[in-house]
């Protein structure tokens, strides 16, 4: 099946993209400049260090800016300014928490364990940094190049489930052991849909690996349609209970339950101060990030362009807006909505996404085996795959039977 | 009103820490000369008083003029103060916003204890600073200040945003004239648990202790006797 | 369907993004330390004295009459009487003081205040890290001109003005015949219609 | 809805143990009410939740009132008609005596299906210290959990029968009774600016010693 | 849960035992704002206990000083000016507004709606409370009414501005509902969640809004009738199922009533004094009697007990509290839920702890 999928598309060359070519490679040619002069394996090292440094100096920028702009953006959304009287227009707010965060007591309770206490938020930290490592964020821009890239990512940013439990057990708090049993049961539920919702994708692509995704993903139809997976139907299914799932996964509202404010104080974090704190708002921005670079990739085309005529831009910039518009979608969908509680939120799951989830895959299947259907049998392709998923969308849900539904009011 | 000064000891000596680096004035003239003068001090005092997050932590009436400065119409996040942090852990300042009675003042103490340092406290509206219109009553605490130390003092009943947002800046004032190491140590009662303010007991009539006499004594009020 | 609920709110929330950079309607932040709203007229918060004339202290309308002290809810007024030296009341006070960190600017003061000389002051920035000194005004700190008083409650001061007038009117033609005698104006509060006769000062509490 | 007069007078025919007295009120709206005893206090409110008359199925307000004892100087003026014949002479007397205190417990009612009220009843104890014990109405009207749990913590009336009774408003340690008339509040001595008389003369408690000196 | 908790609205305290996340056992803790306001009350005169009112319950001042002034009007047969008691149901329908904006505000902000329509709730709130300031002078401890009137008389542009106020005001319920009545999640949360049985509600004198969700018509404006309400036209939404949702619903169509009513008291506005000339300001002193005034306030019944001794402090002064008898079913409610539930059963119940614990 690979075989035919690549058939379709055109062969890559790194030549082909001609002026373009400096640009996209400027960031490696840079690297390699500075380690020319050393000898073969300490090149190899210091290579590698450079690449983790720079990827954790952008993610650590990119999540201070978030933190910025999802204040800003909130505030927009609520017909206030935002942050803006610190530096020009409140840009160096991330930098002003960021140095009280760090001059800040750190505090562990008397009755808490103080080495989980201590580990959780490093465990949280390094697990997603290290789901950063298999997205490509450009061309030729892949940290680390896995033939099971995907199922790393996800085996990576599964563990984290086990990071929340060790915070909110190791506080000794009541809320925060409460939040830690949601996580681990929101976290677990989210853990399949998210998991069935790429296999779709995988299916398409005929591989694990996040380059080949992308690739997979190259080139328009009609030279202005690009042939992302997200415009395949099974593809955008995939991709909007990926998101869903996402949101989950990263304790985004309106899924924000372990730390649920209005119920539990802060969850998990409630006995974390100062450094350990920014430690894991960092860590679930990571996460957050890396979910939102893994949905570009796998369904958004990673860092393919648009339109042909946009080629020109360097890819990476390409992967980097289409990221930055998902965390804004992010952003959008928490201005927005309220929370869920926790048995309607995992019902969701198992009885909804998972279903819905399940159906894609065949649907999936179906598309990609009758890829070469024309004429007429097109629009039964396109039929086919379209009703399946609305079986699961229109099906009678037993626990939303108790009638939730607008209601007409009777007046005395 | 004749008042003996003397016997005034000095409360929140914290506050009157005078910064011993350069003032602002030598600060503005370096600057018009393109030299950005600074120091970790400063720096840090930079970022502590720009990301003031207050506990969200509503006592009364003046809770609501303290939310209502959060919204949209006076936005306390244009000072970095909209993260209204409800864990005392992550929280740099209480605002202690409303009557404090008897019964909930030991949870206020137990809360600024949970708070890590560097913290403030803002004594906002009549009822936290002295008791106010309530102070006549029972079951009253006459002022958050007996019991900890209080940086800044918000008059009114309740004080509109602006005026929270005022003591905001004062308080934004304060820390930048702070010293790195903290507030001087005039806390610490208790040698085992240091930083921490005693919490009063449930006595059968009244709070006990009533007040923390490290920390609060009343000047003596002499007054002529009335004609 | 399921979902249009959702997407409705996703709509409402994009447009007021969208709208919060040119509807002012949807930008509603008044940036408060440069920008401030203006004030009502009837805004109150916290009470003043007014006085007469240059003199501040000497031209006080304050007769240490001691109702306000005696009507205020929470207690926060203090007031001694001046004397002279044949110990013989001046009609001053010797001392008036006002906590405002008890005061609830509820306006009864000036309600109750026969002689106009007590009124609600505007300023609300006092923020101040003392709380003994700073927020124990005494009657020099109280004390603000007339002027002062029409420029924050133009309204209410030319009601006082005409009911002054009117009773300095009454007082001279009173005078005129019978010997002068220290009759208090009859002037009345502009919240109550009805014009009273000033009551003698009820004893200290 | 029936008059006050014409619920007193079905209530004597209908509970003949019980005593009811009618307590006028001089007030301009008169909103007269009924002095029930409390050991038919129970019955009487069962009675008037489900008459189908009344049906004062709403409890509106549950109020306490403290009456302390009272030296109450009574003048009685009676008119003595002269016997030789002159005008009619008028005798003052004037009595004192000792009027008992009590605590009294105000319950207003309503009814929500007939939307009519008040039928106000009362309640009183023996005495303000040791005969404090009143009937519950919690049983009859859900409404009154909280307002007796209240009169309790404030007034100290024991309310028998009473599902949940701990001080409501006061701490658990708390003895006094606030609302009582003669409660003496705890001396707290508290700085104030602008002190009142009373409160001078605590802070000249605290302080004896400065305040000589100063004067 | 409590005293201090982000959603329970100040400084209240539950006392929850859970298993799992269900609640099995609640007990509410009172007490830790109780300001001894009817302790103060009695030590003060009539006239001083009136900006004490406003402190109450915080949202509703002037619906609090009208309840006072009403029974102390009562109590002491003042008449009060027609123009003066048209003020009073502008300021209580845009009380009402005000109140119930809020709290649909908060009780979204409680099912962790990230403060947008707490936002868009207090924007229009800072709207109605520029009318109240520029009226009365302050805009949350108003202070407003006297015995036999109003303090100080509305201005002909303090009604154009109302008018415009009151105008306006559909397009922002509008707006609100768009955002979030329709809101799957919303009706998921609150539907179902929290059901009392009308018998139960009557039982434990439960009022205003939350009684008329659970489909028992009673509103003291038509019932008693009290100030002018019988002269305007409006209706009482009435809920059949009892839960959050019907109280949150009820709640939005109440507003649109009191817009109606608005509309109609704006437009009849007669002239006149807002005073009764014979009331005094000083030396207020009631003749010897007692009496019990009510009106029906944004979050229920509210009503003061009044014992007039003759002298110039009331004898004994009690406030009824809706929110305290509105908590009584606090347990019922949220016996079975979950802690979520627990936290918007709570906050659509719509207390205020100023006037729970006094």
């Amino acid at each position: 099946m690979s075989a035919s999928v690549s058939v379709l598309l055109p062969p890559l060359a790194a030549g082909q993209v001609g002026d373009s070519a400096l640009l996209e490679r400027l960031p490696l040619m840079a690297r390699d400049l500075l380690t020319a002069g050393l000898s073969e394996p300490w090149r190899w090292l210091a290579n590698s260090l450079i690449t983790i440094g720079a990827v954790i100096v952008i993610f650590a920028s990119l999540f201070a800016l978030l933190t910025l702009v999802e204040r800003k953006v909130l505030g927009r959304v609520q017909n206030r300014p935002g942050p803006n009287r610190t530096g020009w227009g409140g840009i160096l707010q991330p930098l002003a928490d960021g140095i009280k965060m760090l001059t800040k007591e750190d505090i562990v309770p008397r009755s808490a364990d103080r080495l989980l206490h201590f580990l959780a938020p490093v465990t949280l930290l390094a697990l997603s940094v290290i789901t950063f490592a298999v997205i490509p964020y450009g061309r030729h821009l892949v940290p680390v190049e896995l033939d099971a890239a995907v199922l790393y990512f996800f085996a990576a940013g599964a563990a984290t489930e086990l990071a929340i439990f060790m915070a909110g057990w190791s506080s000794h708090n009541k809320y925060s052991l409460l939040a830690a049993m949601r996580a681990l049961a929101q976290l677990i539920s989210y853990e399949l849909p998210l998991l069935l919702a790429f296999v779709p994708v995988i299916m398409l692509a005929g591989s694990l690996s996040t380059t080949a995704i992308v690739a997979a993903q190259g080139g328009w139809l009609w030279n202005f349609i690009p042939q992302w997976h997200v415009l395949t139907p099974p593809g955008f299914a995939g991709f909007v209970i990926f998101m869903v799932a996402a949101l989950a996964e990263s304790n985004r509202s309106p899924f924000d339950l372990p730390e649920a404010e209005s119920e539990l104080i802060a969850g998990h974090l409630t006995e974390y101060s100062g450094f350990k704190y920014a430690l894991f708002f960092m860590a679930e921005y990571f996460g957050m990030c890396a979910l939102s670079g893994m949905a570009v990739t796998l369904f958004l085309g990673g860092w393919q362009a648009p339109l042909p005529v946009l080629e020109f831009v360097p890819s990476y910039l390409w992967f980097a807006a289409k990221l930055l518009l998902v965390l804004l979608g992010f952003i959008w969908i928490r201005a927005t909505f309220p929370r869920l509680r926790i048995d309607q939120l995992t019902r969701l799951a198992w009885k909804f996404l998972v279903p819905l989830a399940l159906i894609n895959l065949g649907t999936a299947a179906f598309w990609s085996l009758t890829h070469d259907w024309a004429g007429p049998m097109q629009l039964v392709r396109w039929g086919g795959v379209s009703l399946a998923p609305s079986s699961d969308v229109r099906r009678p849900r037993p626990g939303h039977q108790r009638g939730i539904a607008p209601r007409t009011y009777r007046y005395a | 009103m004749t008042m003996s000064d003397a016997t005034r000891p000095a409360i929140n000596a914290q506050t009157s820490a005078p910064l011993s680096g350069p003032t602002d004035a030598d600060r503005d003239e370096l600057r018009r000369h393109g030299i950005l003068l600074t120091s970790i001090q400063e720096l840090a005092n930079w970022g502590r008083s720009n990301s003031v997050w207050p506990l969200q932590f509503g006592l009364a009436c003046c809770a609501i003029e303290m939310i209502a400065a959060s919204m949209a119409r006076f936005d306390i996040a244009r000072f970095g103060s909209e993260v209204f942090r409800p864990s005392p852990r992550q929280a740099d300042l209480l605002i202690v916003s409303g009557t404090v009675t008897k019964k909930m003042a030991p949870q206020v103490i137990r809360l600024w204890n949970q708070m890590p340092e560097p913290k403030y406290c803002i004594a906002m509206g009549a009822c936290a600073i002295s008791g106010g219109p309530f102070k006549q009553g029972y079951n009253v605490l006459k002022g958050i200040d007996r019991f900890i130390p209080v940086d800044v003092y918000i008059p009114g009943c309740p004080p509109r945003p602006e005026a929270l947002l005022n003591g905001l800046i004062e308080l934004q004032k304060n820390i930048r004239g702070r010293h790195i190491a903290g507030p001087a140590p005039v806390e610490a009662d208790s040698p085992t648990a240091p930083g921490e303010y005693p919490v009063p007991a449930f006595g059968e009539r009244d709070l006990e202790p009533t007040s923390n006499p490290k920390l609060w004594q009343p000047p003596v009020i002499v007054r002529p006797d009335k004609p | 369907m399921l979902g249009s609920g959702l997407i409705q709110g996703l709509a409402v929330t994009a447009k007021n993004f969208v709208k919060s950079f040119h509807d002012p309607a949807r930008l509603v932040t008044v940036e408060y330390p440069e920008q401030k709203t203006k004030l009502p007229e009837n805004y109150r918060n916290f009470p003043f004295l007014v006085y007469d004339g240059d003199q501040a202290i000497d031209g006080l309308r304050c007769v240490a009459c001691k109702i306000c002290e005696a009507e205020c809810p929470p207690q926060c007024i203090y007031i001694i009487p001046d004397r002279d030296e044949k110990g013989r009341p001046t009609k001053k006070p010797k001392v008036f003081d006002l906590d405002i960190s008890v005061c609830m600017s509820c306006q009864i003061c000036v309600e109750v205040c026969p002689f106009d000389a007590i009124k609600m002051d505007q300023h609300f920035e006092i923020a101040t890290a003392e709380r003994f000194n700073a927020l124990l005004l005494h009657r020099e700190d109280l004390a603000k001109s007339d002027a002062y008083f029409h420029t924050l409650h133009p309204t209410e001061a030319a009601q006082v003005d005409a009911v002054l007038a009117e009773a300095k009117r009454r007082t001279e033609a009173k005078a005129r015949p019978a010997a002068p005698a220290a009759v208090p104006a009859t002037p009345t509060a502009p919240a109550a219609p009805a014009a009273k006769p000033p009551e003698p000062p009820p004893p200290a509490v | 809805m029936e008059t006050l007069a014409q619920i007193h007078e079905r209530l004597a025919a209908r509970f003949p143990a019980a005593t009811l007295t009618l307590v006028p009120n001089p007030a301009p709206p008169a909103q007269a009410s009924l002095l029930l005893d409390a050991a038919h206090a129970r019955e009487i409110a069962v009675f008037l939740r489900d008459d189908p008359a009344l049906r004062l199925d709403y409890c509106s307000n549950v109020t306490g009132v403290d009456w302390p004892e009272k030296e109450i100087v009574e003048t009685t003026r009676s008119v003595q008609i002269d016997p030789a014949g002159g005008p009619p002479r008028t005798i003052e007397q004037k009595t004192k005596r000792l009027q008992p205190g009590c605590l009294e417990v105000v319950y207003h009612l309503y009814s929500m299906a007939l939307k009519h009220g008040p039928v106000i009843i009362r309640l009183r104890t023996g005495n303000r210290s040791d005969q404090i014990t009143l009937p519950s109405l919690t049983p009859v009207w859900r409404s009154c959990e909280f307002q007796e749990r209240e009169i309790f913590d404030l007034f100290g009336i024991v309310f028998t029968d009473h599902p949940d009774l701990r001080r409501l408003l006061m701490w658990d340690e708390f003895t006094a009774h606030p609302m009582r008339k003669d409660y003496v509040e705890p001396d707290d001595y508290e700085w104030e600016p602008t002190p009142h008389d009373d409160v001078l003369a605590k802070a000249k408690a605290h302080y004896p010693a400065p305040a000589a000196k100063a004067e | 849960m409590g005293p201090h908790h982000p959603s329970t609205h100040g400084v209240f305290r539950m006392m929850v035992t859970l298993d799992g996340e269900t609640v099995v056992k609640l007990k509410p803790v009172f007490g830790y704002l109780h300001r001894n306001h009817e302790k103060i009350g009695e030590n003060t005169t009539y006239l001083a206990s009136m900006p004490y009112t406003d402190r109450l319950d915080y949202f509703c001042s002037m619906t609090n000083n009208w309840a006072y002034a009403l029974a102390v009007e009562q109590l002491a047969g003042l008449p009060v000016p027609e123009r003066a008691e048209y003020l009073r149901v502008i300021l209580a329908e845009l009380t009402r507004l005000l109140n119930h904006t809020c709290l649909a505000g908060f009780l979204l902000q409680d099912t962790g709606a990230s403060g947008t329509p707490l936002m868009y709730a207090f924007r229009e709130r800072e709207k109605i409370l520029d009318l109240f300031e520029s009226l009365s002078g302050s805009r949350m401890m108003c202070n407003y009414q006297r015995f036999g009137g109003c303090r100080i008389d509305a201005t002909p542009e303090w009604l154009a501005a109302a008018r415009q106020l009151v105008n306006g005001y559909n397009a922002f319920l509008d707006e609100y509902e768009e955002l979030i009545t329709g809101n799957e999640i919303l009706m998921a949360r609150t539907q179902n969640v929290g059901v009392l049985s009308p018998a139960l509600a009557v039982n434990a004198g439960i009022t205003g809004p939350m009684l008329r969700a659970s489909g028992v018509d009673y509103d003291l404006r038509k019932v008693d009738g009290y100030g002018y309400y019988p002269r305007f036209e409006f209706r009482i939404p009435l809920g059949d199922h009892g839960d959050t949702y019907d109280r949150y619903m009820v709640r939005m169509l109440e507003m649109r009533e009191s817009i109606g009513i608005l509309r109609q008291a704006l437009d009849r506005i007669p002239e006149g004094p807002v005073m009764d000339p014979k009331a005094k300001i000083r030396g207020f002193k009631p003749k010897p009697g007692e009496h019990y005034g009510r009106i029906e306030g944004p979050k229920g019944e509210i009503g003061f007990y009044l014992i007039s001794d003759g002298t110039a402090n009331p004898y004994r002064y009690r406030v009824r509290p809706p929110s305290l008898i509105n908590l009584t079913i606090l347990e019922d409610l949220c016996l079975g839920h979950t802690l979520a539930d627990a936290v918007i059963i709570l906050g659509s119940i719509d207390i205020v702890l100023g006037e729970v614990d006094r």
